[in-house]
């Protein structure tokens, strides 16, 4: 046996299988569902979007983690996820250029400063939304009805506007049921379909690829907001049901809320970030400037979840001591 | 900023205007010089310190508005931090303080003089931010290593700082209006892809420190380089 | 035991080796003068002698069983005596293997030990959670109950209450009881060590019985190694040590496995995820990723704040970290400093209550610690290994001797 | 004190002085790497500078009520404010260096400092050029004080985390934390949602 290839590695010697690349293609595939969805409302357009803000997030990583002297990692592909992310949130009809600037934005601003892919302080899809929401407030939140084949080049006039605007002014905008789940009206290209969402929910569920401690606590704060506090005048029921299937609000939950890297890492953290998370995408629903509060809301709660990392610290620490001091002196 | 004395003082003297300059000090204010004027661009206190940002980040977002801003920033400010440094050598910290304050508050006046011919509308979109520029807090500055240095030099350093500061705000004006707008100290550039958010506060945030970045990126470089020099010519 | 008991399950690759019986390493062996005349069930004092002179090494915690015996008898007073074949690291069943081949051996060494330290209560401990056997491990081997572990991977830390509340029980290996039988029927002193062989690169994986001091090499040679290994590790496979050139390295009583891996692709660079899987899985429920930062960083005075020192090197967080971090081996970085910073300054600069608690786990770690401790520079002569272990022994008893006249003159 | 709190809440997140309006971006950067102790001294004495300075110029505004040419309206006013807030600096530099000298002598930078920085003044000129009663007013500076010392903890929080990444060389220090403050600014803008009046 030739001793040549040996070489002395820290224990343990076995690893899981399961290494970054296979579970961020476990969300890569929960998402196509989405696109599937949006190609059959808003036809090929869809795929050539989605494929662009893929392409450019890939590329501007490769040349960030360059500039920066990082070791140049081509399976590292988180940024393909939030470049298939950011063009869900957004029309159909929006012009490639702004894709690619939010992609761009996501990317160098709020990843390459800080160390690049693993070490960003600010959800990357949430802040190019953001971003893109303040550049093209227009072009951002006017939509076109589904169900008509989009050119895949050329301009296209956007003209009308999604329910979550109807309902900022107050309007009950008349949907039906079946038009709300299947997600047959207008709105953004990837986030109004809601059986593909909790189909791509449940997907990441099982492969435990995120916790869901996060969402669910967003979700029961979302939904006790609404049917707390409704802003138009029905029963809760049909007010809960309108806002959370017109504005982006399930898509934010699933995709945006569940991300690992800016999320906090305790369990106890994890139900606070969600619960605020939730509490904020109301509010800037109701007061804030856009129709579309899940982004915003995500952004001024990752400002938060180093504080609640390290503090949880502190408090397991505590309460450590505290459980050891209490036990009854064992009989060692 | 050091003063480095080891220079050769075998030089030859002569006298020149009466005052006895000879090579070696000759030399001293050539590299003094190079040094304040490299200090223009790297270590200059207002953009590494991050002393008047707040104009620069929240009203810079045309070209025009760029240069009154940096207009009245060399005309209120050279002579208030010279004043208040001129007034420390006698004065405790605090009265120096004041003084800088009331000489820039006097020379905001001829400071709305000059940049109101530059268009009717400026002070509408620079709004507070003028008043803002004669108090910036300017005066902690300059006075690190006060003691020290020959006074004649304190007004070069103020000078080249406050000229860099002036650079810097043209450049980043000028890139917000290309972005915002499309247009260029008002004429439009017929680009039609305008990104409206570039005009907000919180990307001139973010641009300006992009840009320090690359002003740090090109002095390690410099440095780098420097080293480089000095190391190949240690080897031969 | 919790709940839901924290660690991970992790598929054991046990299966070639267990089934097949324990090879012989032709060695021969080598006996010793019985001054005691033969006796069925010796009493406590010849065991421990018999013990001594057969120089008989427990390969649970590296003590020796003389030791043991001695302690149990004059201070200890156990409640219970358990058989360890709780292999519950992948790849190794040495101990289990001699449970169920060598039944008999273990089974007369058991009473031996029982009947001399006037004890009723044994059992052997198993690990539960292996799902690839192709032979049942039965619930009674020879009239001697089976105790079942179960739960996840690191599973030392829920022995505590088999048999009992109390924690007062006596621990010994497979191998150690093995040999004492064969010390008190044969009078032979044990030179040869039960070892597990194999690993991806290993054709027949396979419990061999190889003297003492063969180098690891022979000891891979002897089951045909396949593939080039690019690791040899000796000792468990999650908190064994990758040795660098197999023929300098030596067998101890305690290497209870050597493996040889390939690593099929070279690791690439990732950063943490965030995912959080390592807090989930830590039994100890430290935070290893923020460890992790802040050794990398040299920022040791805030360690203090992650409670380090609790951890049991078991090696679960870097095992399913997605990023391939190297986390198990920074914590335990960490940890040594602290351990080293109390033990020098005697007293952390955290208040005096936490350092207590430190103390009081420093014990229990010690204890835990000298099962892993692989010691390896010792001579050809196996006299030369039995001093170096005392000597380590004397050591500790006196480190703690020194702690407690400390404790004893502070007002 | 209805109409307090509701200009205190605005100041403190809709029109935050440092995220929203991008005024005292220096005092942070010089106080956040200070000591707490510093820091908080920084906090308290511009509390103090804001608030007796709104409570003076608001007083002193009706008089300059009946200036309306371009010039008085816009150089003339900030100056009267700018004198008085250097009589009040006067007063309580006089008033501490001759009873407490040893404290005034060791912090004089901070005090000054603190007296002489974007984020006081602004705040000034931003209440007096509002229409606010008395109580707006002084709701509006003490909540821009809080919202102050939020951002400097918030900021000093995120530098403490920052130095844990590896950043790379050309954006250590000041350019990191700039964009650090922009990413916040751009979350919190959300709650405005358009450009706010200059």
């Amino acid at each position: 046996m030739n001793t040549s290839r040996i070489q002395k590695k820290a224990p343990p010697h076995i690893r899981t299988s399961r290494t970054a690349p296979i579970i961020l293609l476990d969300v890569i595939i929960s998402i196509l569902p989405l696109y599937f969805m949006a190609y059959i409302y808003y036809g090929l357009r869809v795929i050539v979007l989605g494929a662009i803000g893929a392409l450019t997030c890939f590329l501007l990583n490769l040349i960030a983690s360059a500039l920066s002297s990082q070791k140049v990692n081509i399976y590292n592909i988180a940024p393909i996820v939030t470049g298939l992310l950011i063009p869900l949130a957004l029309p159909a009809a929006i012009d490639y250029s702004i894709v690619i600037c939010a992609c761009a934005f996501s990317i160098l601003v709020v990843e390459m400063p800080f160390g690049g892919c693993g070490f960003n302080f600010f959800n990357p899809a949430a802040a190019g939304i953001a971003f893109a929401a303040f550049c093209w407030p227009t072009s951002v939140f006017t939509y076109t009805e589904p169900l008509v084949k989009l050119p895949v080049f050329g301009k296209i006039v956007a003209s009308s506007y999604s329910p979550a605007y109807y309902l900022k002014l107050g309007a009950v905008p008349k949907l039906d049921l079946v038009d709300l789940l299947t997600g047959e009206f207008v709105g953004p290209m990837g986030t109004s379909c809601v059986f593909a969402l909790i189909a791509g929910f449940i997907f990441l569920l099982v492969r435990k690829v995120i916790n869901w401690r996060t969402v669910l606590s967003y979700f029961v704060a979302v939904i006790a907001m609404f049917a707390l506090f409704p802003r138009i005048h029905s029963d809760s029921i049909s007010s809960v049901l309108l806002e959370l299937c017109s504005g982006s609000v399930i898509f934010g939950g699933i995709f945006m809320v569940s991300e690992p890297v800016t999320a906090p890492k305790r369990n106890i953290p994890k139900y606070i970030y969600g619960f605020l998370i939730g509490i904020f995408t109301v509010l800037f629903r109701y007061y804030g400037g856009f129709e579309q509060g899940v982004a915003f809301a995500v952004l001024i709660l990752n400002i938060f979840s180093p504080l609640l990392d390290l503090y949880s610290e502190k408090v397991i620490y505590y309460s450590r001591r505290v459980r050891i001091a209490r036990k009854p002196k064992s009989s060692e | 900023m050091q003063e480095n004395r080891n220079l050769p003082n075998d030089a030859k003297t002569d006298t020149f205007f009466g005052s006895r300059i000879n090579r070696a000090s000759v030399l001293r204010i050539s590299r003094r010089l190079t040094v304040s004027v490299g200090n223009l661009f790297f270590k200059n206190p207002i953009l590494v310190g991050g002393i008047i940002l707040s104009p620069v980040i929240s009203a810079v977002t045309t070209f025009r508005s760029g240069v009154a801003i940096s207009i009245a920033v060399i005309i209120i400010c050279i002579p208030s931090i010279i004043i208040s440094e001129l007034s420390s050598k006698y004065a405790p910290f605090w009265v120096s303080a004041i003084i800088g304050a009331l000489v820039s508050a006097l020379m905001s006046v001829p400071a709305y003089k000059m940049i109101s011919p530059l268009s009717p509308d400026i002070f509408d979109n620079i709004g507070i931010y003028f008043p803002i520029i004669m108090l910036s807090s300017f005066s902690s500055a300059f006075t690190h290593n006060r003691k020290r240095r020959i006074f004649i030099w304190s007004v070069t350093d103020v000078v080249c700082a406050v000229c860099g500061f002036a650079f810097f705000a043209i450049l980043i004006g000028s890139i917000r209006e290309i972005l915002a707008y499309g247009t260029f100290n008002g004429k439009l550039l017929g680009i039609e892809f305008k990104m409206s958010g570039v005009a907000m506060p919180f990307f001139g945030f973010i641009l300006v420190g992009f840009i320090l970045a690359i002003v740090q990126k090109i002095k390690n470089s410099t440095v780098f380089f420097k080293n480089l020099i000095k190391r190949r010519k240690e080897v031969q | 035991m919790p709940l839901f008991s924290k660690g991970i399950i992790l598929e054991q690759h046990k299966e070639p080796a267990l089934s097949k019986n324990i090879l012989q390493y032709p060695s021969e062996p080598s006996f010793f003068a019985n001054p005691y005349p033969y006796s069925e069930f010796p009493s406590i004092e010849q065991l421990t002698d018999i013990a001594r002179r057969a120089n008989i090494i427990d390969e649970h915690d590296g003590a020796l069983l003389a030791d043991k015996l001695s302690f149990s008898s004059t201070k200890g007073h156990p409640v219970g005596i358990i058989a360890d074949a709780l292999d519950d690291d992948p790849y190794i069943s040495s101990q289990l293997a001699l449970a169920l081949h060598q039944s008999d051996l273990i089974s007369r060494g058991l009473h031996l030990c029982a009947v001399a330290l006037k004890i009723k209560s044994i059992c052997i401990m198993v690990y539960k959670n292996i799902y690839d056997l192709s032979i049942q491990i039965p619930t009674m081997i020879k009239n001697i109950n089976v105790v079942r572990i179960k739960g996840k991977y690191p599973a030392e830390n829920r022995i505590d209450n088999i048999l009992g509340k109390s924690k007062r029980k006596l621990i010994i290996g497979t191998g150690a009881l093995l040999h004492l039988a064969r010390a008190v029927d044969e009078n032979r002193i044990q030179t040869t060590c039960f070892v597990t062989v194999s690993g991806n690169c290993i054709a027949k994986p396979a419990n061999v019985e190889f003297p003492i001091g063969l180098p690891v090499s022979s000891a891979l040679d002897f089951c045909t190694v396949a593939l080039d290994p690019t690791r040899v590790v000796v000792g468990g496979s999650m908190t064994g040590k990758s040795i660098l050139d197999p023929s300098s390295e030596l067998l101890t009583a305690n290497s209870r496995a050597v493996l040889a891996f390939e690593d099929r692709r070279e690791r690439r660079a990732f950063n943490c995820i965030g995912c959080s899987r390592c807090t989930e899985v830590c039994p100890q429920e430290l935070a290893p990723f923020l460890i992790y930062k802040y050794t990398a960083l040299e920022k040791y005075d805030e360690l203090y704040r992650f409670d380090v020192a609790r951890c049991d090197e078991c090696g679960s967080c870097s095992y399913v970290c997605p990023a391939e971090l190297d986390l198990a081996d920074y914590v335990i970085k960490g940890k040594n400093y602290i351990l080293k910073k109390m033990s020098d300054s005697g007293v952390t600069s955290a208040s005096e209550q936490q350092d207590l608690i430190h103390r009081k786990n420093l014990k229990k770690l010690k204890k835990r610690r000298m099962r892993f401790v692989v010691i390896t520079d010792i001579s050809d002569s196996v006299k030369q290994i039995r001093n170096s272990l005392i000597s380590v022994k004397r050591s500790i008893t006196a480190n703690n001797k020194t702690k407690k006249t400390q404790e004893e003159n502070r007002p | 004190m209805k109409e307090f709190l509701i200009a205190l809440l605005s100041a403190v997140t809709l029109q935050n002085i440092l995220f929203t309006r991008g005024l005292g971006a220096n005092p942070i950067f010089s106080i956040s790497r200070r000591s707490y102790k510093t820091s908080a001294l920084f906090c308290g004495f511009m509390a103090y500078f804001m608030l007796s300075l709104t409570a003076l110029s608001f007083w002193v505004s009706p008089l300059l009520e009946n200036l309306h040419t371009a010039f008085s309206s816009y150089v003339l006013r900030p100056i009267v404010y700018l004198l008085i807030l250097t009589i009040i600096f006067a007063v309580t530099c006089f008033v501490l260096s001759k009873l407490f000298s040893d404290f005034f002598s060791e912090n004089e930078k901070t005090i000054t400092s603190a007296c002489f920085n974007c984020a006081v003044f602004g705040t000034v000129l931003l209440t007096l050029s509002k229409p606010y009663s008395f109580m707006q007013s002084l709701g509006y500076a003490s909540g821009a004080c809080i919202g102050f010392i939020l951002a400097l903890i918030i900021v000093s929080e995120g530098q403490r985390r920052i130095e844990l990444s590896p950043v790379p060389k050309s954006f250590k220090g000041l350019p990191v934390s700039l964009i650090y403050i922009g990413l916040i600014s751009l979350a919190v803008y959300g709650l405005v949602g358009h450009q706010l009046p200059a």
